[in-house]
């Protein structure tokens, strides 16, 4: 029976099963191996590279000092981090050896400083001490000759004709391509299959953000989670910006079933069903409007006046059948851009499948994918890889698959190989390593090269083959500019086309009262993040939820059913199951459920093992993303936790909205005072956060608690109230719970100028600087948390445990050096990255001069997609802070209190009320 | 200046004056024996082995607390003061109605105190105690406490003056050190009675040192009597300075819910309330328990519940203006704040404190029923309770819920913040004990000032 | 040779009537001893009022001088913070934990004063020789004067008549 | 009644009272006025720690004349001064002194590949940002902390390192500037000129700025 193929237990493959039949020896157990690689984890080289040992009694240097390395000094290395096959670039913080911090590359145009929360995060995988370090065959760890030996016999069946199946991620590495067309005219039968759980296959094909006035969506969620958060944020963020220069003004129609980012934003949104968009886009495209409901009259007749006005882009849902998705995108006047994001050729999946149930396939190379856990429900992976075959599985830790493969290769971070791709724009990137990996750790190319002969190249040879001729002349010059840089010469090829509508499956049909949608999760994606404990705590963007995924349904069904959050339900579709807490989203379309991706895992990614419930298993090969289904309490309730209990401004507005072309009114607190003032410094930090470009995407929240060191409290802690994290990402609704208007605010330490937090410490831990910061002094504090108690903002944090020493997930070795790591007892909160402002400090006095505009980059604002967090001198006036304080949208955060909040906020810009500029 | 008339031996009758049957030998004999001969010692042992069984627990959770860290506690973010807090404001406030009953009434001449002031000051004392540790231990370093403290240090840098905490640590150290310096002062001439009784070496010792060779002498009776009213005279100031410093801890942060400016009256009062209420409980106990229905009167009992429908009623018109003040301001979160507390998440708790606090004392308009010592106890036990919650409420809700909704949160103390204040009880409760076991727990030179010694042959003229 | 003598009276109103007598018959230095305060003796034996009041004043003043002193030199002079925008001097603020120090100071002044001028501590007391002194602390009155021989007749014959219980040499 | 003290009671009670007014609240003070002025007792101050090699600066820096940025590459440059690696050791040492005993350990350690494992001196604590680099682009002497190194055979802490001795310096930097030419020399303070704050560097424009909390603590 298929659909319960995924829920056996896992069990170690069976010794003798394979064609080499190891002496029965049983290994240890998979838990205790997560243990012991504490100790084994592939850093250890680099543990021997720091310059200064842990006890502050000894001091010592290095034998030889490494080329490029200061002792205290961080150097930076243009990289890049694929995710699910698109490149994010990025520019890593090393320091002494150790990769501390990611931010996108500066440089790059895809990413132009920013990043999303998945890269910024990427850094833990790094430092995962559940890493697997040795090679083994049925678990048992065996010396590389054993490897090597075995791929003698097995070229020598490939060569005859023997199948032999790689299976990967998407991925748009040339280098990749370039290695499997390799194999292919070495094995006649040899072929790459691409199983990317969470797309469509192929899909995304590039940006589908175009230069339109107005945006139609159909389910697309282009600002949504996901390899293309970035450059699409990017776009999006540039078109707003552009528009607000002009009397022009950019507008966000959104049909969707779930509320998406994208929807977050729009102008107009409308819940719908996902298997009611085709009749709305029908509508919209001139059809009946007779059964529509009033609501959707409303957004037909709004978008059919869109598409009436001109310079319009109608963007489809991935998951949308591709008949319906093509005929949707062609209704704007503004096309979607052309696929620029080459996947290379490959096999698909199915056929894949139906070669292992014939037992076809002489050797699978599973590489960096978890099949066993990521099929659909409807696939026995587990059964299928051990249908005669041998199976190799490359991977960075131990996983489902590996139970069913009989040999297991452990395989280097990408921050520890070379590597080559496409980023979000169609531009190259070459990936270069960030630290040396463990001797016995192989590259994913040096997995391939050792496919192919005997020696097997490294990383950095078969990349630097693939870049030989790409490159001009002369090579090694063009080599290094290139990975210095982190962009590589070469735009896409010039004839692509957009792979990812082939497969997408229409997923009508089936028979229940609810649409089941199944999604990739905002905060573990596919599952490859489900041991990133950073993702785990970080809250999801809407639903504000952490630790494990959760059942999202409307409201009006909540209500029908009589559920609350946290009461665990049983989704059901076709003959599979799963029992999740709920939790109720306003804004979803009644009708329909959420489930997401990646939990459930049953081995590997420490943090995540027997957390939540396993998707997957509602999938069918057919019905990926959407299966017709039940929901049925059963009376139980689960844990859920969520960061923020209250979700509406309670009458107030926190978040301002205005029209376009409108400002605020006296809401910059530059009240009297009864004291008399300080002398400003030298300088006046400030901050300016336009609500208007904030797109809730978290990316501020991750990139600080990389840059200061925030600690992880875990899923207990948070549930309550004990959440680290300087920034968060307010969520408010207003308006009906079926279809409310949602706003995020980003809120850290406002630094106010006369604070109370300052007031209330007795022990003047909390001060103010010079130049106008809100200083912490970590040391100093006692922990009376009267400060916190004061602050009307509640951005203080508070070590009620030693948490900064209790994860292994979150080790010494990544933490940057520059900020005090806080101990059990102390309060912390946002510094505006003093350690930042600090360095330029001294930068800017070696060099004789002061501090430049722009020069101090605070994390959350290197890291912000849409350029939403303005920093600087707001004492200069040419300042982008001090312009920003001065536009007519800026306003304070509860200024009637006369603190003199230093951070200020720039309104929101809506046309939801009509629009201004309408025909009329 | 006059001399105090409470010291008037002839003053006009007040109430409850003592009377009767007293003798001075016997006044001395029948105190000092509670202390030298021990007379209830079975359930002396058992209350004493109650209260060390609670504070080993007390022990055992702050052993939890050092250990483990803060985070054992419920607290949180919002809620980063939990029950600390409030057991602090709690226990300060009963500790005022000692220092009121002995500096107010001794100062306006009250006779009725004498036999009340006594134990009421060792409650003061051991409520403070109790009060002073909470603060300590809800620290995140506690170890660092000395920073509170102004002392040259290498890192050149004292404590923040301007914080209503460090208001308080000098607050409640000097209450504390005034307190205990008051009631030794007041203990001294009776110590001298216990040193001169005490049969056992020790005894003579213990006694005798502290007395510090008091003999009773008319010039220190005349420099004791001045002494004591300066001190006593400090007490009010202090109480107040005390409890607005307290009060400021919260009224000092723009919170909704604390910053107003009626606090400082509202918590003296609401403070002498609850303290009239713990000397109310402890008067009928120690009454019952040692058979001293002729030293602590049925008139005492009577002014006590008195008392506490007197400070009862004022601190009902501070919750009402502040319910007013908060609706009068016009200000949304302050409003946000009251209608949380009256009917909000905090109902329970403010209700409960309206109906235990102020319906429970209107029993005591009717004069039978404030003498009766079982009504006036479980009366006063019920304010103390609903003072409690009100504590509670007011520390918790304005936190929970301040101004932006997104970091509203919720509270519930822990397992180990319940083990604490239940400890905290038995420390006060210990050190209760202690006290009626090895010190007088009457005034007793105060008791025999206020005895009518049939004289032979006094000439009344003479003593005037 | 100066002996102590020792006068037992019942009643304190009989103390007084005594102290009375003897201050007539020209005793200028003598002593009651009472276990309460005696409300007639004031007359006769006045509080050192002026030292103690003095003392808590100075003591007070003092008090007040050192802290607001202290947290003005900490806070202006010592390291000037700029905390929450408030003045480096923020005397309505230091005048709070000055008048608790303010108090404290007094109180221990009076003690000090209490101490001083009643001569205590004095563990030792030659009166404690007396077996019949202990009542001091209880029920009896006594006077105490230091006489010669000669005084000796004088005293008894001033208070004989006043009910005096006992006439003794202490230590005898 | 008896006696129930003898005569000399009063003196003892007299001895303790005064101690507990006045002995034990001037010992408390006379412990806060070592923190604020740490004794050689009460620090690390002059002690001469033993290290792995007998590495002496009083010949290296005094005798030869060797600047401190020969061996502490990093002080001009970066946060901290940097220990040299063994390499730096045996530049001059696989030329002269080949045979040295003394300098076994440093052979063995480039032989090895394992790093001398000094012991430190100089030791702040990790909540403490010292930047070698803007003190010596200011214009402050390194023996203004470090002392005068040229007379040191064992090298040893000579100044208390103390916030209070931070902040002085912050607060008034005058004694210690010496002007970027000159510090290094390790003598200078003896002999050399004092600048200015606004000589030494031209960037200072508010001193008073220099005692803010976040000028170390992070």
């Amino acid at each position: 029976m298929p659909a319960t193929g995924k829920r056996l237990t896992l069990q170690r493959r069976t010794p003798g099963e394979g064609p080499d039949a190891p002496s029965p020896e049983p290994a240890a157990e998979p838990g205790a191996t997560r243990r012991e690689a504490l100790a084994l984890s592939s850093l250890g080289a680099m543990a021997a590279l720091s310059a200064c040992g842990d006890t502050p009694e000894q001091a010592v240097p290095y034998v030889r000092e490494p080329r490029g390395v200061t002792p205290g000094e961080a150097a930076y290395y243009a990289t890049g981090f694929m995710l699910s096959g698109v490149v994010q670039p990025v520019l890593a913080t090393v320091r002494e050896g150790r990769p501390v911090t990611l931010a996108g590359n500066t440089d790059h145009p895809a990413s132009r400083g920013a990043a999303d929360p998945f890269t910024l995060a990427s850094i833990l995988g790094l430092y995962d001490p559940g890493r697997e370090t040795a090679i083994r065959r049925d678990n048992r760890i065996v010396p590389r000759s054993d490897f090597e030996r075995m791929l003698v016999s097995a070229r020598a069946r490939w060569a005859a004709g023997a199948k032999l199946r790689i299976l990967t991620g998407a991925s748009t590495s040339p280098t990749l391509h370039r290695q499997i067309a390799q194999l292919q005219a070495v094995y006649p039968d040899a072929a790459r299959v691409q199983h990317e759980p969470a797309f469509p296959a192929g899909a995304p094909a590039g940006p589908r953000l175009g230069e339109a006035r107005t945006v139609i969506s159909f389910g697309a969620d282009p600002l949504g989670p996901g390899p293309m958060q970035t450059v699409e944020a990017g776009r999006w963020a540039d078109l707003r910006r552009a528009a607000r220069g002009g009397a022009e003004v950019t507008r966000l129609l959104v049909a969707e079933a779930e509320p998406t980012l994208t929807g977050a934003r729009a102008d107009l949104r409308l819940p719908a069903r996902e298997d009611r968009l085709e009749i709305l886009a029908n509508a919209v495209g001139g059809g009946a409007t007779g059964e529509l409901s009033a609501l959707e009259r409303s957004f037909v007749a709004e978008a059919r006046r869109a598409l009436r006005r001109g310079r319009v882009q109608v963007l489809a849902g991935d998951t949308l059948p591709d008949r319906l998705r093509r005929r949707i995108e062609s209704m704007g006047d503004v096309a979607r851009p052309a696929p620029v994001l080459d996947y290379g050729e490959t096999l698909a999946f199915d056929t894949l499948l139906s070669e292992l149930e014939a037992g076809e396939v002489d050797t699978l190379v599973v590489l960096d994918c978890n099949p066993v856990q990521t099929a659909p429900g409807d696939i026995d992976a587990a059964d299928l890889l051990q249908r005669g075959g041998q199976v190799i599985h490359a991977a960075t830790q131990r996983n489902e698959t590996s139970l069913f493969a009989e040999w297991f290769l452990p395989l280097a971070h990408p921050f520890e190989s070379w590597s080559d791709g496409q980023a979000g724009d169609g531009s190259f990137v070459v990936t270069q390593p960030l630290a040396r990996p463990g001797s016995d750790l192989f590259g994913p190319h040096e997995v391939l090269e050792h496919l192919l002969d005997q020696g097997g190249a490294g990383d950095l040879e078969s990349v630097q083959e693939t870049w030989r001729d790409r490159l001009p002349a002369p090579f090694e010059a063009s080599w290094m500019k290139a990975v210095h840089d982190g962009i590589a010469p070469g735009g896409p090829p010039s004839s692509l086309q957009n792979a990812a509508q082939q497969n997408a499956s229409s997923s009508e049909g089936g028979e229940g009262a609810f649409e089941v949608l199944i999604r990739p999760d905002p905060s573990v994606w596919d599952g490859r993040f489900a041991g990133n404990i950073w993702l785990q705590e970080l809250p999801r963007p809407l639903s504000k939820t952490v630790w494990r995924n959760a059942a999202q349904i409307s409201p009006a069904d909540a209500a029908r059913l009589s559920l609350e959050d946290g009461d665990l339900v049983r989704v059901r579709a076709g003959d599979a199951a799963v029992e999740a807490p709920v939790s109720i989203q306003p804004g979803l379309a009644p009708g329909a459920v959420v489930v997401t991706l990646g939990y459930g895992r049953k081995l590997g990614d420490g943090e995540a093992e027997g957390r939540g419930y396993d998707a997957y298993t509602l999938r069918t090969l057919a019905q990926p993303f959407r299966r017709a289904g039940t929901v049925e309490p059963t009376g139980e309730r689960a844990d859920l936790v969520t960061t923020q209990h209250h979700h509406t401004m309670n009458g107030h507005h926190f978040v301002r909205t205005v029209a376009p072309g409108e400002g605020v009114e006296h809401c910059l607190d530059t009240g009297a005072s009864l004291y008399p003032g300080w002398e400003s410094g030298e300088r006046e930090w400030a901050m300016a956060i336009d609500l208007d470009l904030c797109i809730g995407c978290n990316a501020c929240m991750t990139a600080c608690q990389s840059e200061n060191n925030t600690p992880v409290v875990g899923e207990e802690e948070v549930d309550k109230g004990r959440e680290m994290h300087w920034i968060r990402v307010d969520r408010y609704y207003s308006g009906a719970d079926e279809n409310p208007d949602i706003v995020f605010q980003p809120v850290t330490c406002m630094h106010c100028e006369q604070a109370p937090c300052e007031m209330g410490c007795p022990v003047n831990a909390t001060v103010h600087s010079d130049d106008g910061l809100n200083l912490q002094v970590y040391n100093r504090c006692i922990g009376t948390r009267t400060c916190q108690a004061y602050c009307p903002y509640k951005v203080r944090r508070f070590n009620f445990h030693a948490y900064s020493q209790r994860d292994p997930s979150e080790p010494e070795a990544r933490r940057n050096p520059e900020v005090t790591v806080r101990a059990r007892g102390v309060m912390e909160k946002c510094t505006y990255c003093v350690q930042r402002i600090q360095a330029a400090d001294i930068t800017a006095r070696l060099e004789d001069r002061g501090v430049k505009e722009g020069e101090v980059v605070t994390a959350c604002q290197a890291a912000c997609p849409t350029g939403a967090i303005i920093f600087g001198d707001q004492k200069r006036p040419e300042s982008a802070v001090a312009q920003a304080k001065a536009d007519a949208r800026a306003y304070d955060l509860l200024a009637e209190l006369g603190v003199r909040p230093r951070t200020s906020y720039l309104a929101r810009v809506s046309s939801r009320s009509g629009d201004a500029e309408d025909e009329a | 200046m006059s001399p105090p008339p409470s010291h008037s031996i002839h003053g006009p009758p007040q109430a409850g004056e003592t009377s009767g049957p007293y003798t001075l030998s016997g006044v001395t004999d029948e105190i000092a024996g509670i202390t030298l001969n021990h007379p209830t010692r079975l359930r002396w042992t058992i209350g004493f082995g109650i209260c060390s069984g609670l504070v080993v627990l007390w022990l055992v959770s702050i052993a939890v607390l050092f250990t483990r860290g803060v985070g054992v506690w419920g607290v949180n973010v919002p809620v980063g003061w939990g029950i600390a807090i409030s057991n602090t404001i709690w226990w300060i406030g009963i500790g005022h109605a000692g220092t009121m009953i002995s500096t107010l009434l001794l100062m306006t001449g009250a006779a009725w105190r004498t036999s009340l002031n006594r134990f009421a000051e060792a409650m003061t004392l051991f409520a403070v105690i109790c009060a002073g540790t909470f603060p300590i231990l809800h620290l995140g370093r506690p170890e660092l406490l000395f920073w509170l403290i102004p002392h040259p240090d290498q890192l050149g840098l004292g404590p923040n003056f301007r914080s209503p905490l460090e208001w308080d640590v000098f607050a409640v150290m000097v209450y504390l050190l005034v307190s205990l310096l008051f009631w030794y002062v007041g203990l001294i001439p009776d110590l001298a009675s216990l040193r001169d009784r005490a049969r056992d070496r020790f005894g003579q010792i213990f006694y005798g040192v502290l007395a510090m060779g008091w003999t009773g002498s008319g010039r220190s009776w005349a420099n004791w009597r001045r002494s004591y009213l300066i001190i006593a005279a400090l007490g009010p100031p202090l109480v107040i300075g005390l409890e607005g410093g307290v009060s400021m801890l919260l009224a000092g942060g723009p919170i909704p819910g604390w910053h107003t400016t009626i606090f400082p009256p509202y918590f003296l009062l609401e403070a002498v309330f609850s303290g009239f209420a713990v000397v109310a409980m402890l008067a009928v106990l120690l009454r019952s328990a040692f058979g001293l229905r002729s030293l602590i009167t049925r008139d005492h009992l009577g002014m006590l519940g008195a008392m506490m429908l007197i400070t009862g009623l004022m601190t009902a018109y501070c919750y009402a203006m502040e319910l007013f003040g908060a609706w009068y301001s016009s200000d949304s979160f302050e409003r946000q704040t009251a209608l949380d507390r009256l009917f909000g998440p905090w109902a329970w708790a403010f209700w409960g404190a309206v109906i235990l606090n102020f319906a429970t004392i209107q029993a005591f308009w009717i004069k039978s029923l404030r003498r009766n010592g079982l009504l006036l106890f479980a009366v006063a036990l019920l304010v103390s309770i609903g003072m409690w919650l009100a504590r509670y409420m007011l520390v918790v809700s304005a936190l929970a819920r301040d101004y932006l909704p997104s970091s509203w949160g919720d509270y519930w103390p822990s397992f180990w913040e319940w083990t604490l204040f239940a400890g905290s009880l038995g420390l006060f409760g210990w050190l209760f004990f202690l006290f009626i076991r090895f010190l007088p727990l009457i005034s007793m030179f105060e008791i025999r000032e206020l005895v009518d010694e049939d004289e032979p042959g006094g000439d009344q003229g003479d003593r005037s | 040779m100066t002996r102590t003598l020792l006068a037992e009276f019942e009643t304190p109103g009989a103390l007084v009537r005594a102290a009375k007598r003897l201050r007539e018959a020209g005793f200028e230095r003598f002593e009651t001893y009472s276990p309460m305060p005696v409300k007639g003796l004031d007359v006769l034996t006045r509080a050192n009022r002026r030292r103690i009041d003095a003392s808590a004043l100075a003591w007070g003043l003092a008090g007040f001088a050192l802290a607001f002193a202290v947290a003005t030199w900490m806070s202006v002079v010592q390291y000037p913070l700029n905390v929450g925008g408030r003045p480096l001097f923020s005397w309505p603020a230091f005048f709070l934990p000055s008048f608790e120090f303010a108090i404290l100071a007094a109180a221990i002044g009076v003690l000090v004063a209490l101490f001083r001028t009643s001569g205590l501590p004095r563990l030792h007391n030659p009166l404690f020789d007396d077996p019949g002194f202990a009542r001091a602390s209880g029920d009896r009155f006594f006077i105490a004067v230091h006489a010669d021989e000669a005084d000796e007749d004088r005293f008894r014959a001033a208070l004989e008549p006043v009910g005096a219980h006992d006439i003794r040499e202490v230590g005898a | 009644m008896a006696q129930i003290f003898s005569r000399s009671a009063d003196a003892w009670l007299r001895l303790g009272l005064t101690a507990l007014a006045g002995v034990v609240p001037a010992a408390l003070l006379v412990l806060a006025f070592t923190a604020v002025q740490p004794t050689d007792f009460s620090s690390d101050i002059n002690v001469a720690e033993q290290q792995p090699v007998p590495f002496s600066h009083r010949h290296h820096a005094g005798e030869l004349g060797i600047s401190c940025v020969n061996c502490h590459v990093s002080a001009q440059t970066g946060a901290s001064a940097g220990f040299p690696p063994t390499q730096t050791c045996m530049a001059c040492h696989s030329q002269i002194w080949t045979g040295a005993e003394a300098l076994e350990p440093v052979r063995q350690s480039l032989l090895t590949e394992t790093p001398i494992s000094w012991n430190r001196v100089h030791d702040l604590p990790d909540f403490v940002y010292f930047n070698h680099s803007v003190h010596v682009g200011a214009g402050v002497s390194c023996a203004s902390c470090h002392g005068d190194v040229s007379e040191m055979a064992l090298i040893q802490q000579v100044e208390p390192m103390t916030m209070r001795f931070c902040l002085d310096c912050h607060r008034d930097p005058h004694e210690r500037l010496v002007g970027r030419d000159s510090v290094y020399d390790p003598g200078i303070l003896e002999t050399g000129e004092r600048l200015s704050v606004f000589e030494a560097t031209a960037n200072i424009t508010n001193p008073n700025a220099l005692d803010s909390c976040n000028a170390c603590h992070r």
